[in-house]
């Protein structure tokens, strides 16, 4: 009797988690799912009209534009962030002198949210009091970084302020990795006479690939719920080119009063982001399990 | 551990490559104190000056002003009493849901780890698939559950959705540490005849300082920084920080104090900014010890 | 202190068999080693008799109240690690008392029994130290002194000394050895150790692949093995195996062994019983290392000491013992000869086979055939 | 004691000391103020505030609303009535009809409206002014001609910003410069043959021209800093609301001397506005308290001292102007003319011509056509399905 | 293939001597085998030799030309680790090739190369696998493979086998003293089995605390230590160390132990140089296990062997042989007996002492007398 209760204990304690999960992300999911069947326009309404809202939503330019921005945003952040993250944690595993000072002026810009750094990144980037204006009042009249203001580049520049705020922490996870990895080996590819350049490109970058998966989970949720950043830095614009569906879904739902296209646009984001993760997650478990 | 790959850098190395990783560091450096600097020379300029242009250069004029306003009198609404009582809601928001996050995540990890059950991989998949979920769509069935739980603008609410939408992540770190712990050591507790929940306080708990000051910071930094579940979900006297900034900022029609805002930016990041700060050694000690998975 | 009981065990992961109908039973202050090669289910075993796994079928009885579902903690047994499982946030004296704290037991009785223990095992200026503080060694001592600390009816080991260096594993064993003579506790121990099975057990179980090979005492174990299997498992080095012919000679039966260069080896066999069906042909001849010595070395008290010149092919000398490796029956075959033996590689010399030693068996069933 | 929750965004320091008179009246009645500003996007995010409270059935008591918005929650049924206060105090006669049009549901008063801002302003830097001929536009032609000279004197002619709102404001001036009624036809009947039509080819052409006139730096830039262009003589002009003054009243700067402000040529007479205006839920507690609000809020007093700070002009149209300066002295007059001669229209790009989603569906269009996406033809064109497609 | 010299080595980390003045020269060919307890420094010494770590003061030379500020690969070295270090994410074959393609060897000669060298480990079907999918066994041999192929001067090996069970590592060490046969390349060896560095070393050096204490053949290590320290940590069971005085007795000289409970044990010395100076005086005597034995097992070479009846403590049957452990000396001594030999725990019988190995050392400064 004591015994059958104690083999329940553990997914007792696993209950609450599981069913707030449960209730909070999968139903509030399956509502979405139901919203985007309806008439919903400025509050949750019952009026069903099936997948009307899907075909309005691909209908509009904008939903485009922000999948294209998606796809373009989120390749980008994520490859360079990992390479950026990556290259600084090799660097500082240089027995680098400063790395107590370095370390955390990488770091802190993921402690800081977009409503407070949007500001100053949107006035340094903007040519005319930022960055290249300094440069003109410096004396290098040529200089020219207008990439927030030019239609075809500004999610260039989208790209540029995320990978500010999240390589930091990226960097601190392949440094842990570094850290992680066998001075046997590495003292073994140094006697064979590998130049460091190839122990790093032959050896340790590819130990570090469960790093690269776990900064891929942590950047992939970071670019789908890359909200904020936008509107600080761009507000969606010059005109509507750097629009996210993120943006998208929310000024449909709540700018707009168009709930039913909001959450239409939600599921296909929701579809979009599962089919990604959800095979990356599954061999990561294969993977996990077999060790 | 202690030995990285430039083992014996010193008697091969060379001068030049050195001094060329430093340059690099520097200027990456350079690249991520930018928008740092830009906040804060110009939180210590007048208005004037900040409106006569020139964000790059240092104030003329120093002057503190615009951070005594920030905190103490600068307009958050119709009073004129700056982000000092909005930290403490912000407080009251955030230890109590980090800590309860962190609590649960550590329960869920030790027994995904070392009490697994048929099934436990999927409940793990479904926690962990949690964490992708775009915040914009929980907005308004979050609130008819607040408001059918009567929570509805209490820090409560507020600590019970960042407390859910914390559980992917903190389950996620969690379970990659308690991974690595030593069954063993729970097996010998075991017949040594502690509990399940002894188990925890006694064996996993003390041993997991490092995986805590990973995830607390997470946390920390993730529910400190967020806005959008506290501008829907807060009352008129549970307003945190952030949303308190963002009235401060993001005025519409009003005159906009850049020096006042910045100075307010700088305020709000702070609590983050040294939890980072002081604790970034054990973060990567804390990501090491997590076996990077995470 | 009871005996135990283990009948007819199976085990499974999920459809993976692990452990397929065991059979043991020991005494009442019994010492039972578990050995047998990595992943035969030797830990899944003695985890089974802990509690903590599940068996899947079968009954395990300690005294003889039969133990199946009854929590760890219920069942009266203390378990050493390999790690040695020391809680690591505490120190010595806390780690020796968690169970009884667990327990509720009062701070006086407790600071009583790890002072008990703490004598026993000669740990008493370790109390107050972290884990991380302790060496091998007293790591060792302190994973002992927990389990001895609870005064079980049934200890269990899981390769206590496998993390341990060479000097220290030869103390240590003595040490455990004692300390069994002493409490007279029933132990149940796990190792991959010829020399700590074969030194320390009442009782060796065999195991291979979740099925039991054989179940008796070392001397049983190491001079009548049942099988193949167990006669190349226990002992090092090895039994040697060799392929032999079964001939009639002027003598009897005799085998016939071939050699890299020379004849064939020709032993003749005294026990025939069973062996006259094999008459012409193949059999494996299992002689153990010391059995196949040089003369001055054999026993003395053995009545079937032959000798035979041999070519040495290598030699290694290691301190108490030279072991000279030759060509027999198809196979490298070692020779256990006296440290200082004058033996040379490349050279033929007289070694003196054992036959009392001697054991067949049928190379196609891979049983003993005797 | 009663309470009210009040949901608003306006928090900069002018706008917040407007509000605490209102705070400080009520107080008087004993009524206590809890303060829930929620800033950012023009509203947008008081909106989404307003949204979850809703859901959550803890809506505030009050709520600063703006046109569509505010007939668009009325159309969901969960306002209070104010007839009780209104017929008392006789709302009807002071407020002008285009006014109530937002003000009221179904023939029933749901909100107090603040103040109104008329949006069709520009404000002219008076020496660049001075320099660049000296006299205000008061045609489209004259207009261009002054942006012309402007630029010869090497400054940028037209400061802007470019966000959607803004681009959309400047949209509102050029379409009314077109006539009163090709603004009515399209931005408030949305007649899809005006939307498509000539006229709208045209409009979108003076946009190009405009667009000409602006740096190269504009998008993004908030609106203050255009002002702060104007005000420092980087730029000869803005086009932007009559909020727009604090700016230069907070730089030091006087009308008439330092800057001066006049109606988009062509608009004169004319006057597109957007209304703030307070909304009472239909809550169950606290309706005296909300009537004691919607009361102070249409206190003329109120009105005159708020609307001085705030840089706006009186919903009622019987306040003194005394306390006024004298482009708030213009502005009420100007309002209170064009309400008599019915030239006061709903201002599209604040949200009080169209309800938000075909407001943003034409911002949508309009600044895509002002950052160069479409040539003005096809903008038209896209206007029309635009609309058609948020309807 | 080269010699080695390592001429007054020292070595520290910051203000810590790990090395303090090592000299060791080992000829062409030669193996040399490091021993001594962890911390001493063998992994350093073998580090500094590979280049991977700078040396403090001194010089090594490889053949006649000093290395010392040469990279590690510019050395001609190879090295074999514990933990194998083998790259996860390549093949074995490309494991065994990556120093070759580092130095730009063309695809044709790597191929070859490899495959000779799969050749002599017998890894050939295991050349497209990665390490993960290796035994414990293969690893080792990929391990040494990536060394062989380099065809190096020297051969560094850092506990190479310690990671195997002792089944495997008896085997592989056949293997290597064969390779070594076989290649004749020096190799500098570390390990912490006894049975390792006595079979394989041509000469063996033991190092202590950064000093090194003795440096010869195995045979001179086992059988001539030259201090306490070394007899200790030479040899499994180690030598037992028994307090004894020097007394005069009818023929001459002889060594007093007292036993725990009979009258002492009195042993005749025959070499009676240098101890004569010890009369009356305490002293250590040496004997290993393997001397002191029933009389019937006793070498029958040794002129030396004198019996005397002993209390038997504790018997450990060891399958090969059967452990005696018995209180001599104030201690615990260790006898090595048949594995047959009747003893039984509580009883006295009589046991052979083989007097040509026994060893004796000052009690004050340890060091060896005779
Ligand atoms: N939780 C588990 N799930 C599935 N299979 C398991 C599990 N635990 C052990 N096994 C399998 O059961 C078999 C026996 O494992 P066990 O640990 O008992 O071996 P062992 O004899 O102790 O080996 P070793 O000597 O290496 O410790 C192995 O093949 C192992 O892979
Ligand atoms: N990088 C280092 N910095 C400081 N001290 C070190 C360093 N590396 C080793 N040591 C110290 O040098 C001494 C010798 O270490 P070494 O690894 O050579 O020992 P070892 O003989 O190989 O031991 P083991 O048998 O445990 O492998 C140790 O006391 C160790 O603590
Ligand atoms: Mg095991
Ligand atoms: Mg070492």
């Amino acid at each position: 009797m004591v015994d059958r209760l104690r083999e329940w204990v553990p997914r007792l304690v696993l209950a609450p988690s599981f069913l707030l999960i449960l209730v909070f992300v999968y139903g509030f999911i399956l509502y979405s799912g139901y919203l985007s069947m309806t008439n919903s326009r400025m509050l949750p309404s019952n009026d069903w009209i099936g997948v009307a809202n899907y075909v309005k939503l691909f209908k509009l330019k904008h939903w485009n534009t922000a999948l294209i921005n998606l796809g373009l945003f989120g390749f980008l952040y994520i490859a360079i962030s990992s390479c950026l993250g990556l290259l600084l944690a090799i660097l500082l595993d240089q027995k680098i002198r400063a790395e107590g000072v370095l370390r955390p002026i990488f770091l802190y810009p993921m402690a800081l949210s977009f409503i407070v750094t949007g500001t100053a990144w949107k006035w340094f980037l903007d040519p005319g009091i930022g960055i290249e204006a300094t440069m003109h009042a410096w004396g290098w009249e040529s200089f020219q970084f207008n990439w927030i203001k030019d239609r075809s580049m500004a999610i260039y520049t989208v790209v540029i302020a995320a990978v500010w705020q999240s390589s930091g922490f990226v960097m601190a996870m392949f440094l842990a990795g570094l850290r992680g990895v066998d001075t046997e080996i590495l003292k073994a590819a140094e006697m064979e006479g590998a130049s460091k350049f190839r122990i790093y490109r032959k050896i340790v970058i590819p130990m570090m690939r469960p790093v690269f998966l776990s900064a891929f989970v942590v950047l992939a949720h970071l670019a789908i719920k890359a909200y904020d950043l936008v509107i600080a830095l761009t507000g969606g614009g010059p005109g509507r080119a750097t629009e996210l569906p993120a943006t998208f879904m929310y000024s449909y739902t709540f700018t707009r009063n168009q709930m039913g296209v909001g959450a239409s646009s939600a599921i296909i984001m929701l579809v979009m982001i599962f089919s990604i993760i959800i095979p990356y997650l599954y061999s990561e478990m294969k993977s996990g399990d077999s060790k | 551990m202690n030995q990285s790959v430039s083992a014996s850098s010193a008697t091969h190395g060379n001068r030049m490559i050195r001094a060329l990783i430093y340059a690099s560091l520097i200027l990456f450096a350079i690249y991520y104190l930018l928008p740092l600097y830009v906040m804060v020379i110009n939180s210590f300029k007048p208005l004037e000056e900040i409106r006569g242009g020139g964000m790059m250069n240092l104030p003329q004029q120093w002057t503190i002003d615009s951070w005594l306003t920030a905190w103490s009198s600068a307009q958050i609404g119709v009073k004129p009493t700056g982000l000092k009582p909005f930290f403490i809601n912000s407080i009251l928001m955030v230890v109590p849901a980090v800590l309860l996050s962190t609590f649960l995540g550590a329960l869920n990890g030790y027994v995904l780890t070392k009490w697994k059950f048929r099934g436990h991989g999927i409940v793990f998949g479904m926690l962990l698939l949690a964490c992708f979920i775009p915040f914009q769509i929980v907005l308004i069935p979050m609130a008819r559950i607040l408001g059918i739980l009567d929570l509805a603008g209490t820090t409560a609410g507020l600590v019970l959705v960042h407390t859910v939408y914390g559980l992917g992540f903190t389950t996620l770190f969690f379970r990659n540490y308690y991974d690595a712990f030593p069954t063993e050591l729970v097996r010998s507790a075991q017949i040594d005849g502690a509990s399940f929940f002894q188990i925890f306080r006694r064996i996993l708990l003390p041993n997991s300082a490092p995986i805590f000051v990973v995830t607390i910071i997470w946390q920390f930094t993730n529910i400190w920084n967020d806005f959008l579940f506290g501008a829907s979900f807060a009352d008129f006297d549970s307003i945190p920080m952030t949303v308190a900034l963002n009235n401060l900022v993001n005025s519409s029609t009003g005159v906009k104090e850049y020096n006042v805002h910045f100075a307010g930016s700088i305020l709000a990041a702070l609590p983050t900014l040294i939890v980072y700060i002081v604790s970034g050694r054990y973060f990567v000690r804390g990501l090491m010890a997590g076996s990077v998975k995470g | 202190m009871a005996s135990l009981t283990i009948d007819n065990l199976h085990k499974s992961y999920g459809n993976v068999d692990v452990l397929k109908g065991i059979d043991i039973e020991i005494e009442d202050g019994g010492f039972l080693v578990l050995v047998g090669p990595s992943g035969c289910g030797k830990s899944t075993l003695l985890n089974t008799i802990a509690g903590l796994e599940d068996i899947t079928d079968g009954d395990i009885r300690i005294g003889k109240q039969s133990v199946s579902g009854l929590a760890p903690s219920k069942r009266d047994i203390a378990m050493v690690f390999q790690s040695y499982a020391l809680y690591p946030n505490m120190t010595v004296a806390e780690n020796i008392s968690f169970g009884m704290e667990v327990r509720g037991v009062a701070k006086a009785e407790r600071n009583a029994a790890i002072e008990r223990v703490a004598d026993i095992l000669q740990i008493g200026q370790l109390l107050d130290r972290k884990p991380a503080q302790l060496s091998g060694g007293q790591r060792q001592r302190v994973a002992m002194g927990r389990a001895l600390v609870r005064d079980p009816q049934v200890f269990l080991f899981d390769e206590p000394l496998s993390n341990l260096d060479a000097k220290l594993r030869v103390d240590m064993r003595t040490e455990i050895k004692r300390l069994h003579q002493r409490m007279g506790t029933t132990i149940v121990y796990v190792t991959h150790d010829q020399i700590e099975a074969l030194t320390l057990a009442s009782k060796i179980a065999v195991l291979k692949d979740g099925l039991l090979q054989q179940f008796g005492t070392p001397a049983e174990i190491y001079d009548n093995p049942v099988n193949m299997f167990v006669a190349d498992f226990m002992g090092s080095p090895s039994m040697n195996l060799l392929e032999a012919t079964i001939v009639a000679s002027d003598d009897g039966l005799a085998a016939s062994l071939a050699t890299g260069t020379t004849a064939p080896v020709l032993l003749p066999i005294d026990k025939q019983e069973n062996i006259s069906g094999y008459l012409g042909k193949s059999v494996i001849l299992g002689i153990r290392p010391e059995a196949l010595t040089d003369p001055s070395g054999a026993d003395q008290a053995s009545e079937q000491i032959i000798e035979r010149e041999c070519l040495i092919d290598v030699v290694e000398p290691a301190g108490s013992d030279t072991f000279a490796v030759l060509q027999l029956g198809g196979k490298q075959a070692i020779a256990r000869l006296r440290a200082n033996a004058k033996v040379q590689t490349g050279q033929t010399t007289s070694l003196a086979f054992d036959m009392a030693k001697v054991v067949f068996f049928d190379p196609d069933t891979t049983n003993r055939i005797l | 004691a009663s309470n009210v929750e009040v949901l608003h965004w306006w928090t900069s320091g002018g706008e917040a000391a407007a509000l605490k008179v209102l705070k400080e009246n009520l107080e008087g009645q004993g009524v206590t103020w809890s303060d829930m500003p929620v800033a950012g996007g023009g509203g947008s995010s008081a909106m989404t505030a307003l949204r979850a409270r809703v859901t959550a059935g803890n809506p505030p008591t009050a709520v600063q609303m703006l046109g569509f918005d505010i007939k668009d929650w009325a159309g969901e049924g969960v306002l209070g009535n104010l007839n009780d206060v209104a017929s008392a105090e006789g709302w009807d006669k002071v407020v002008p009809p285009a006014l109530q049009f937002f003000s009221k549901h179904e023939g029933n008063w749901i909100a107090s409206p603040v103040n109104v801002h008329s949006t069709n302003w520009v404000w002219i830097n008076k020496s660049i002014l001075d320099a660049a001929g000296g006299k205000a536009p008061t045609t489209w032609e004259e207009l261009v001609s002054l942006l012309d000279a402007m630029k010869k004197t090497g400054v940028t002619p037209l400061a802007h910003g470019g966000q959607a709102w803004q681009d959309a404001t400047i949209f509102d001036a050029v379409v009314l410069s077109l006539g009163d009624d090709f603004y009515k036809a399209s931005m408030i009947d949305l007649d899809p043959a005006v939307l498509g039509g000539e006229k709208m080819v045209e409009a979108f052409n003076r946009m190009a021209t405009l667009r000409s006139y602006v740096d190269d730096n504009f998008s993004g830039r908030d609106w203050n800093l255009a002002s702060a262009m104007v005000i420092n003589g980087e730029a000869g002009m803005q086009m932007m609301g009559d909020w727009a003054k604090g700016e230069f009243l907070r730089a030091g700067k006087k009308p008439g001397e330092d800057f001066v402000c006049i109606r988009f040529p062509g608009t004169q007479g004319a006057v597109t506005f957007n209304s703030d205006q307070f909304v009472m839920f239909d809550i169950k507690e606290g309706t005296d308290a909300q009537k004691k609000m919607a009361s102070a809020v249409m206190d003329p007093a109120f009105q005159s001292v708020f609307n001085v700070v705030k840089g706006s002009v009186p919903a009622r149209t019987d306040v003194p102007d005394t306390d006024f300066d004298d482009c708030g002295k213009k502005g009420m007059a100007d309002l209170s003319d064009a309400a008599k001669n019915s030239r006061l229209f709903g201002s599209m790009a604040h949200g009080h011509s169209v309800p938000a989603s075909i407001k943003n569906a034409i911002y949508d269009v309009v600044t895509a056509h002002f950052n160069g996406e479409y040539d003005a033809k096809t903008a038209a064109k896209e206007l029309v399905n635009a609309v058609e497609a948020a309807q």
